[in-house]
């Protein structure tokens, strides 16, 4: 447990998100951005861009972040980032700026990754600013109530891909953003889990310590968005991981490498099954789409095994 | 200084060069070019030392530029027509965020069609953005408004554009006198902003959310701003004459004295109107001309007092807005309203028309149909 | 209820600075029931600190306190998380 | 022209209560608006929706700032703020409670304990207390509104046990 | 068809179930998403055969509107806002390229700071772009302009905004009679281009580059097709009110019979004003309302017309340009320079503030600053 | 050379793109267009980005096209193409549109794709949408006047990144971008060269027959911007291929398969060199970049090989 | 030279239609040499054909015919390619 | 104010032909301007460059329609179009070649047969017909301009070599 201990220390007392916003009940959102700035030693500055965690915790004329933070829009955080990163950069060698080394982290929600904020992102990454581009992926755009974005996984409902009489969800597969940061062939990729908070720590840790950019996609539950109880949400992810939907890895400098090895095969279900998104996909009607999701699961873990050795 | 041949890009560039700004995040789009590659080719050669951010598009490029002003770095970019559309959205942020951040504008015709050349309707996409607008009339005077753009935009916390009309001014080579490096940076100070980004002792949160309690007043600070930015762009103007004995200011009168009919208009075809004004002046014509420099603040007071003796006044848009009127002779109109003036507007150049002095002759005569040059019939090349 | 400021009162930009008594209570939100902490058997491993997505699970140089019920939401996690059963949601 | 404004917590069904009025005061002849008040809270803020009633057509766009009727669907939203802003001092305020909270004294305050579809019921009370429609339009409004994603007959059962409260 | 209460958003998606388009590109933004969920559920139902693309940004739904609507199919979408202003680059182009696209947009106050409530300011964004932009009041002339709006995008071939406020009418319940689905079907017809890109027989290329010798011709069809657009309007709308028994023209009069004094808005607003001009006539006022329904085209003459007899007219804007005139005070000001009423303007309402009766009352009467409702020190919440 | 026959049959004497454009000597963008239009029988309509082939060919009021072809903007030709798809799809499915299936194609060069038309792309591509989406690749805006891409190399002298003094060039990697579409799990994705017209055939044969999005991403000179006479082209392109700069492979439904295998290992200067662009890194000075530039080629090569088998 | 065409004559949109005749005669981009071809050295391969990047060679039925020379702009590719060296670059 | 045009193919320099005449005019005291025309035309292609000279400053922003000097750097360009378009009889047109082209007949014309740096040597020309600045003038101003891409010797060789012919 000394690694708690060592975040707690991180923030002396000033959590980096503190209390007092306005975020649901039990959202995910918060535990993944105090764990990863809290693993990271040294002052920081964050970007958020549009979404439920840059909407809920800054009504003006108040704000529940005691770090620097910045917003401009949905689709540019990781061109914001960029800019400052650049002008710190400038500043550093024109020597018009001294104190410790700053760390620069985005959240951005997987719509404002995926999505609308993907070319900003795959621009800066390709420039090769030195900061972290942190994805709190919800699977859905949750705070314009809950539609379809890239990251929806095949099936789910949302209120633009709704089930329906004829509608059955999302029908096409999720886009998978870690691989392609990776094809951005940049130091630092890492896929995580709001639940897993040690790996994510770890892994917050090594993306600040990357000499370039460095991107975290962290699957990160939403009770609303999702359908269930909030103090459901660690039995939830942990089955994301385990029946494999989600693994975690990392990729250093082109190595892969699971971080987490679940220890034995678990049936989808098991993730599907207390998510009213996924209702309908266990009426035996649409046995199909389960297979057909057990199925991609297991190619995709199958593929990534094989880069793993 | 000798003048040397410059282009109103290259003018631009060298200001820049001389500005050295800390921050430049850019996107490529004709016929901002050559202000960018000379600029490149500066610093290449190792006479600045600018981090230039290669951005992948105009809409990271404002965002970018906001980050970097907001983190305390002076920041300049530069773009044309469809990149200013694209990175309109984020240039309303930029004013509201209070980021002075200095553009500059080749003016380009919007698509569509796509077409690279002059026409102000990228200019009156952003005219409610809170964004400070200065048109220039030649190379010369871009080079000069550039130094005088950052001191106002650093003073009143705005953006400022720099509007040069495209090809006719970016790629036209004409004499232009550089300060001295020493005289520019003088002229300029430092760079300083009340809330840095990276002032992690003193931390911020910029860019809140607001709600219907707040979103007024906030807004309403940028027109505080732009009533600020009016006597600013006078004073700076004045100051700034100092260095180079030429004169800046919010319009330009020229031979308004005793003239019955005026010209309104802005950027370079305010020179070929001057062209025009004197000879009709030597034919026995009173005529003058009023250009507007600052179109954003509009300077209605200066518009209105410039325009009081005439009795007619002519204003040439070049933009338009199908399904309505000119937006230069709609705010004209709207400035002399109550007045019993006689207007006319007149639609010109657009997507790099040429606009000739016989064509202003019969403007000015009445001869000209509301859409000068428009050929609604064949006619051989 | 705060002052509403006007227009010449507010920060340049809309600039905020973090004021922790100014943030919402928003204990509010709690539906019912709350959190409560049976010292004698929390053993300080602060996981409830880390989950609480409120922030409102206090600690001290790496030792819990307490939990602040006016910005917790009652979302039971803290509940849920506690290793050792030291959290319990009871009636308000 | 009637005005009512609902206290609630956000996802508490605020909104539809508001619509659910309406429905019943269409269905009855009446002109009719509704329409909550937004902002980036989420489940568990404190919230508030409206209804307008009219024989006339409502034309006016405006929130509702001097509501003839108010109805607090969670009590503890008393303690935050003054549910009665801008009520006339005979003004109806209807809170989900047995007993009225002290923070409403001198305020004319009936109370409706429900718990079950809370907005269901209470709008069944506050057509009871306007003394129209009948009880049947509000919990057929009910069904209409929420048939699809709740049993008919709960419904029905909770406007009843509102509109008898 | 007896009335429903449903919000203008619910209104719109019900219009959009009976048009049955055959493509939606859209992108979700509050307050639009109403629109573009209920439409998705009804399409989930299996009531509907659209195609829905979900695309990644607004940029995005416009350009994939812009290919769909001419490889041939009905086209619409919805957005606001900040979508508006990212898409805005490509709604000049759809204009030019003359894609009969229909958008309904939820009105809301652009960034910075950002707001989800109404103001017009996205809509001022675009007021140049070639796009036709109607503007409803109340849930009902929502659904109806819907309908209006197919017919006369395909019949003047521009895309065509409903401009709905913001929450006032997008999640307001009103009662809303809809018309038969066959009604509806009837009164739209089939959709028919002049040339579609799908057509493989008879290859033709779209969106070529134009260079000065023909940019401006090319661009002033739309201005000509803007002039076709006002008596399309009033003439689809006179074929619409047989079917509804309601009427849609340009622009609306209420009381304008001997009134001194006229109130002119867009939107929502006007029916909050109808209320206090009632009272106000009541109490012997002679004051009327013109209420702008087609901002683009402005019908200028219809406006002129409309208030030739009135001594003074007051603008409200629910936009402002920081350095400017509010946007719609400017073109009313145009509209009638050189006629001898008073005009003043005002802003109101922006980010979502209020306008309550009181507060009309107190402009008409003078006693309202120009900017209505903004606080400029402070008061209790 | 039966194929070359078939090609010309598809034309039948009408090239989908025509004589009479004002693209520079020598360029090659029409031979990638025309190769690729050629092998696909049957009607096809196709969408330009802004850049050198749509401002090149279609100057008001002529154009060179012989087949319906569309252009909107610059960052949109995958967005304008799946609207066009999607009505495609919709007036099928109505019946009210019949006639031999059409192929979609997008031509844009790598500005509109790599960079400001990378999230357009990204989205089609999620999506599903079926068409092929054709980069032609001359690693740089030429349109524009050869400034910096993300496509352009490392070390490559352009407007925006000059050598000079000081400057070297470009000083970031390329952005992989055949392995960011890999990455977004589509169907059928190659690498190309405009050179290889046979192989660059065959890739978009099997583009066309895919049942969804498919990738092409073509090496195309530009004698201008890269600085060498028109005649050259094919010793220049033959060289990035030979040298290993630019691999010919393609990835079928996941399979990673190389298409051409050059013979023996040629050092990278046999690609640098004719080059104005990279005329400074052949200086002696300048050695550790081209060191630098062989080291990363090598290592790309040994992953790509890797995933081959 | 042609007419300009005034507004009213446009087509809608700025649609085009190809028409091979109206296409500018890019020939005259040639700056001094020409391709000629030496017939009874083509085996017909067309890779000229296939190469050139101005569609100047002609063919018929998968025969080469000749170059327009209207539209060659003499790159010289197609001397480069041709297998057989049946293509030369000639002065004008 | 003397106007000139340039006639040209892209990338033979005629943009650079039109700065250097105004550069030599520049130093000699003279107000200048120079621009070419811009079009999608790549190289190869015919395209026009301007240069004004008068003792004023030059104001106007059109391009030269009546101009007094034509400069045609590709002689084939002649047969493509008239270079003497707008250009009033007594106008003097310079041509790259040794001889005049027959579309040429009946104006006044002046043959400059150049090689290399044609862009330089027919500033040279244009200077030396204009009668002023010097031979001199104009090498420096190609110096100036070029000198960074071209052997200083061979500019002012080309520089001559115009103005002399
Ligand atoms: C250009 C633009 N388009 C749309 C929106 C509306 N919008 C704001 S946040 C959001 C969804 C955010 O989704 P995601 O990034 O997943 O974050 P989450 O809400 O899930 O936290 C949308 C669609 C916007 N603000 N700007
Ligand atoms: C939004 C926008 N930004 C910039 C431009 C200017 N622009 C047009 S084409 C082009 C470069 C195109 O580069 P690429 O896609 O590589 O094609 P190429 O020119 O090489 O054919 C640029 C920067 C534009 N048209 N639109
Ligand atoms: S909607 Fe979901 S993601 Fe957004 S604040 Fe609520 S729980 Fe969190
Ligand atoms: S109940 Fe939820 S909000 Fe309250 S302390 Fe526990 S974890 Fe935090
Ligand atoms: S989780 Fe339980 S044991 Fe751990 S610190 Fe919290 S209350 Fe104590
Ligand atoms: S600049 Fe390059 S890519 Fe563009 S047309 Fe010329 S050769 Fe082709
Ligand atoms: S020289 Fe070039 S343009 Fe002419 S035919 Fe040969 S390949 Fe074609
Ligand atoms: S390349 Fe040579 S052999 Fe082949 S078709 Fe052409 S001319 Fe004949
Ligand atoms: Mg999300
Ligand atoms: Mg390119």
């Amino acid at each position: 447990m000394s690694r708690l201990k060592t975040l707690a220390c991180n923030e002396c007392g000033v959590p980096p998100l503190g209390a007092g916003h306005s975020l649901c009940q039990g959202c995910g959102i918060p535990l993944v951005v105090r764990t990863v700035l809290d693993s990271i030693a040294g002052p920081k500055v964050v970007v958020s861009a549009t979404g439920c965690l840059e909407v809920a915790t800054t009504r003006f004329p108040t704000t529940a972040w005691n770090v620097p933070w910045m917003h401009v829009a949905f689709e540019n955080s990781a061109a914001v980032a960029a800019g400052a990163e650049s002008a710190y950069r400038a500043l550093r060698r024109r020597r018009t700026l001294d104190g410790d080394d700053i760390t620069f982290v985005v959240f951005a929600g997987d719509g404002g990754t995926y999505d609308i904020g993907m070319q900003a992102l795959s621009g800066a990454l390709e420039r090769g600013h030195r900061f972290i581009f942190c994805c709190y992926d919800n699977e859905a755009y949750m705070n314009t109530g809950v539609q379809r974005s890239g990251a929806t996984p095949f099936g789910a409902s949302t209120t633009t891909s709704p089930s329906g009489k004829v509608g059955l969800g999302k029908m096409q597969e999720r886009k998978d953003m870690t691989a392609i940061a990776v094809a951005h062939h940049v130091p630092y990729v890492a896929q995580a889990v709001a639940s897993h908070w040690d790996d994510l720590s770890r892994k917050a840790e090594k993306a600040a310590a990357a000499n370039g950019p460095a991107f975290l996609n962290v699957l990160s539950d939403c009770p609303v968005g999702w359908g269930h109880e909030p103090r459901e949400f660690k039995r939830i992810l942990d089955a994301a991981v385990e029946t494999r939907f989600w693994p975690l890895y990392e990729v250093d400098h082109g190595a892969f490498k699971l971080t987490y090895e679940p220890a034995e095969r678990v049936p989808v279900e098991r993730w599907l099954d207390g998510q009213k998104r996924f209702k309908h996909l266990l009426e035996p009607e649409n046995g199909d789409l389960v297979r057909h999701i057990q199925r991609r699961i297991d190619e995709d873990w199958d593929a990534l095994v094989a880069r793993c050795s | 200084m000798k003048p040397q041949l410059l282009t109103g890009g290259e003018a631009v560039a060298h200001a820049m060069r001389q500005i050295d700004p800390d921050v430049v995040p850019v996107y490529p789009i004709t016929p901002q070019t050559p202000i960018i590659q000379v600029f490149a080719s500066l610093t290449a050669d190792g006479r600045d030392h600018t981090e230039i951010v290669n951005v992948e598009s105009e809409h990271s490029a404002m965002s970018a530029a906001i980050g970097s002003a907001l983190a305390g770095a002076r920041t300049m970019t530069a773009t044309s027509s469809q990149g200013l559309a694209l990175m309109a959205e984020v240039v309303y942020i930029a004013a509201a965020m209070r980021a002075p951040i200095v553009v500059a504008l080749g003016n380009r015709a919007l698509s569509g069609p796509i077409n690279i050349h002059c026409d102000h309707s990228d200019s009156m996409l952003i005219r409610d953005s809170g964004a400070i607008q200065l048109f220039v009339e030649n190379a010369q005077e871009a080079y000069d408004v550039m130094l005088l753009a950052v001191r106002l935009a650093e003073q009143v916390l705005l953006p400022v554009f720099v509007c040069q009309d495209g090809f006719t001014i970016t790629h036209s080579a004409e004499p232009v006198r550089l300060l001295s490096d020493r005289k520019v940076k003088d002229f300029i100070g430092e760079y300083a902003i009340p809330n840095s980004f990276l002032d992690v002792e003193h931390p911020t949160s910029q860019g809140p959310f607001a709600m219907p309690d707040y979103y007024y007043e906030l807004r309403h600070q940028q027109v505080d701003a732009m009533s600020a930015a009016l006597p600013a762009i006078d004073e700076l103007g004045d100051e700034l004459s100092g260095l180079t004995a030429r004169r800046y200011s919010v319009v330009e009168e020229y031979r308004l004295d005793g003239a019955e009919r005026a010209v309104v208009c802005l950027g370079s075809t305010a020179g070929t109107v001057k062209d025009v004004v004197d000879e009709l002046r030597d034919e026995g014509e009173p005529v003058g001309l009023l250009r507007i420099c600052a179109f954003r603040p509009f300077p209605e007071r200066a518009i209105c007092a410039a325009l009081a003796d005439v009795d007619e006044v002519i204003v040439l848009d070049r933009a338009d807005a199908p399904g309505a009127r000119g937006p230069l002779a709609t705010e004209v109109a709207a400035a002399l309203f109550g007045s019993d003036i006689d207007l006319r507007g007149h639609v010109y150049g657009l997507g790099g028309r040429e606009l000739h002095p016989e064509d202003i002759r019969a403007v000015i005569d009445g001869r000209s149909d509301r859409y000068v040059g428009l050929r609604s019939a064949a006619c051989l090349a | 209820m705060p002052d509403l400021l006007g227009w010449r009162e507010l920060p340049l930009g809309g600039v905020v600075e973090p004021h922790e008594d100014q943030r919402p209570h928003t204990g509010s939100y709690r539906t019912g029931l709350r959190p409560a902490v049976d010292m004698s058997k929390c053993v300080n491993c602060l996981l409830c600190w880390m989950y609480c997505p409120d922030s409102a699970v206090r600690q001290e140089a790496g030792h819990f306190t307490h939990i602040d019920l006016d910005f917790c939401k009652g979302c039971e996690i803290c509940a849920e998380i506690c290793p050792v059963g030291a959290i319990e949601m009871v009636k308000e | 022209m009637i005005e009512v404004r609902w206290h609630a917590r956000a996802s508490q069904g605020a909104k539809t209560a508001a619509q659910l009025l309406a429905e019943a005061m269409l269905r009855a002849g009446q002109h009719v608006q509704a329409f909550p008040e937004y902002g980036p809270e989420r489940r568990g803020a404190p919230m508030r929706a409206y209804t307008r009633i009219d024989r006339r057509p409502i034309r006016r766009h405006d929130s509702v700032t001097h509501p003839d009727v108010v109805v607090v669907l969670d009590p503890s939203l008393v303690h935050e703020s003054d549910v009665t802003e801008g009520m006339a001092d005979g003004g109806l305020v209807l809170v989900n409670a047995s007993t009225a909270p002290p923070e409403l004294t001198g305020r004319n305050v009936r109370c409706v304990a429900t718990r079950d579809n809370v907005n269901v019921a209470m709008a069944g009370a506050v057509v009871a207390a306007l003394g129209e429609p009948s009880s049947n339009d509000v919990a057929e409004a009910a069904v209409a509104l929420l048939g699809k994603k709740a049993n008919a007959d709960v419904l029905r059962a909770a406007a009843k046990e509102g509109f008898d409260a």
